[in-house]
């Protein structure tokens, strides 16, 4: 069948992506032999199975990977096999407790609904246009999701700038007029913290703890005069101008530096003095 | 020298100027305006001068290229590797899931988020929307007139900049879904008397 | 052409690249490391291509000079009234991205990129940092000490002259900035009158 080049690589990449799934060895097991004939003891670690479904990118994905894998055609997909294969794999996943993003679900009871509709007799009197084939439908949908598949590797391998090509960056002379700098907004600014704040708030518990400035303020003060020396001695970090709220400050910004791993302390005996160093500056 | 020569070479030069300071894509019109005071440039004269240093930057690690908004100068690709060694962090890579929503705006703007799902079959999170926004690559350019107004979104001037095209006819074509007549035969077969389906 | 010639060639070119793409001067022990994985290039055979270079880049708009922390291009300044022209211009308006980006890091400096795009729950691209850094309100304070050393970013100075702070603990505090009704009590707070921050 004569093809556009375009489509023909398209479609060797497509294959070649999820190559990296069958190095998982367990998960392809499944594939190989039926579910129903699956030996009691084989065991497939849920951990696996995880990493194989995060491979994909939706139902339609997982499917068209099944089919390439046998090297068949969108337009020639022996739907029953698919069908089964795919339902095999979701009664794995689900038995193993592994939690299926409702679109695999959705998908899985449509791939039902085809394969018990295959399994029923025809009836002779059926009206061919009273409703489409479901195969249909999802051939259709297969083959245009392949389509933006392929577009979407295309659109990567294009040059971009700022990964494959850069801004030139060249130094200019003294000039008489100063760049127009933007509006420094502090409501804006703020603003567009609360904003993340109430997203990352509703995505994930990935909260900003409520650390106090001050001392965020002081570990990026004492990173800045190490950076310039190296190392320092505790007592030369501390102002003891700031009071006694100031050392403690001090105190806290340093026991958080270091149990972020950006500084090392270090102290030759009992009681000497305590020095801090830069991670990594030795 | 004769002046007529000397005065083109200074209007390459200074486009080479202007090329090699603006951080962001130059317009014809805008380089015109830029050398107004020293030059009498008109559009057809900066497009000559453009096309003379675009020749003399053959041998250059830079070349001279149009994109959508305008003209720039830029590194080329055969030196990532050597830039990337400059940055310490590499740009990210763009995840699977938001390539292919970028592409399906690309080819199907304006739409709504929900014929994005139609067509990848999940979900699409606010995330993948967020980050193709923050490069500034899609905009909302309208909203349906359907209960809920959904946003249209749309890939802006900026995309095809990033991109290194001049205008969206300028990208691969969408690879098509074969020839339509086989589809249509599939579907045909799909729908005529089981046992074609070769079940195992 | 002989190997020598094409290689010298090549040499040249990588560094016209790295001073092109370089925002600030290189020294020639930086470019010799830079060089390192596709160049047997030491410090006099860099310093020779940089000779080369220059020579290549006199009929250019730009030079190719050398300052106290190293080399660099530099665009020459018979061109600095047309350059001026260029930023005759509306201040730029900073887009959301940068402004989420820069908060996060007001409030969690020091910080790595990775942790920016942890909180943001979207990658943040360098040309985000690249334009807070241009305008001086972010730098590099250190290297977080685990794989790939990413660098660790702060506010500066400037940062808080240009949004008329005077310390960053003058700033509304999380929880004020998460109630809409707090933050803007704490916004008049900061806008208010002169003196009122009479404490320590």
């Amino acid at each position: 069948m004569a093809r556009p080049g375009f489509w023909r690589r398209a479609e060797r990449r497509v294959v070649d992506a999820p190559a990296e799934v069958d190095s998982t060895d367990a998960p392809i097991r499944v594939a190989g032999a039926p579910y129903e004939t699956l030996p009691e003891d084989l065991y497939i670690p849920p951990d696996a199975l995880r990493v194989f479904l995060e491979a994909f990118e939706g139902p339609l994905d997982l499917l068209l990977y099944l089919i390439r894998r046998q090297n068949l055609d969108i337009l020639d997909i022996p739907v029953f096999r698919i069908t089964q294969q795919y339902l095999a794999y979701i009664e794995l996943m689900e038995e193993m407790a592994i939690e299926l993003a409702g679109e695999y679900l959705l998908m899985a009871a449509m791939l039902a609904e085809i394969k018990s509709r295959m399994l029923l007799p025809r009836t002779v009197e059926q009206d061919p246009e009273d409703e489409g084939d479901p195969r249909a439908e999802l051939v259709r949908r297969l083959a245009e999701y392949e389509q933006f598949k392929a577009a979407a590797q295309t659109l990567d391998e294009l040059p971009r700038q700022g990964r494959d090509t850069a801004s030139l960056a060249v130094a200019l002379p003294a000039l008489d007029v100063e760049r127009p700098r933007p509006v420094a907004d502090i409501g804006a600014l703020l603003g567009a913290l609360h904003d993340v704040l109430a997203r990352a708030e509703l995505n994930t518990e990935h909260v900003i703890e409520r650390e106090t400035l001050t001392v965020r303020e002081h570990m990026t003060r004492m990173l800045e005069r190490l950076g310039s020396r190296g190392e320092t001695r505790f007592s030369e970090l501390v102002t003891t101008s700031e009071g006694r709220l100031g050392v403690v400050v001090s105190f806290l910004a340093i026991l958080e530096l270091a149990r972020e791993a950006l500084i090392t302390l270090e102290q030759e005996r009992a009681y000497a003095p305590l020095t801090l160093r830069l991670a990594g500056s030795r | 020298m004769n002046e007529i020569a000397w005065n083109e070479g200074r209007l390459v030069q200074s486009l080479e100027a202007l090329l090699q300071a603006a951080d962001a894509p130059l317009p014809v019109s805008r380089l015109v305006w830029l050398l107004a005071p020293d030059h009498a440039a008109d559009a057809a004269r900066v497009e000559d001068a453009l096309a003379v240093l675009a020749a003399r930057y053959v041998d250059s690690a830079a070349e001279v290229v149009e994109v959508a908004s305008g003209w720039r100068l830029q590194v080329r690709a055969t030196h990532s590797a050597l830039i990337a060694r400059l940055w310490e962090a590499r740009p990210p890579k763009l995840s699977r899931a938001v390539l292919e929503t970028l592409a399906i705006i690309v080819y199907r703007q304006p739409l709504a988020r929900s014929d994005i799902e139609a067509i990848r079959g999940v979900s699409v999170s606010t995330q993948i929307m967020k980050t193709l926004d923050d490069y500034e690559w899609i905009k909302v350019v309208g909203h349906r007139d359907v209960p809920g107004r959904p946003a249209l979104y749309a890939t802006t001037p900026r995309f095809l900049d990033d991109f290194g095209i001049a205008r969206l006819a300028d990208l691969p074509r969408l690879p098509e879904i074969k020839d339509p007549e086989a589809l249509e035969a599939a579907m045909a077969r799909l729908s005529g008397p089981e046992g074609t389906d070769g079940q195992g």
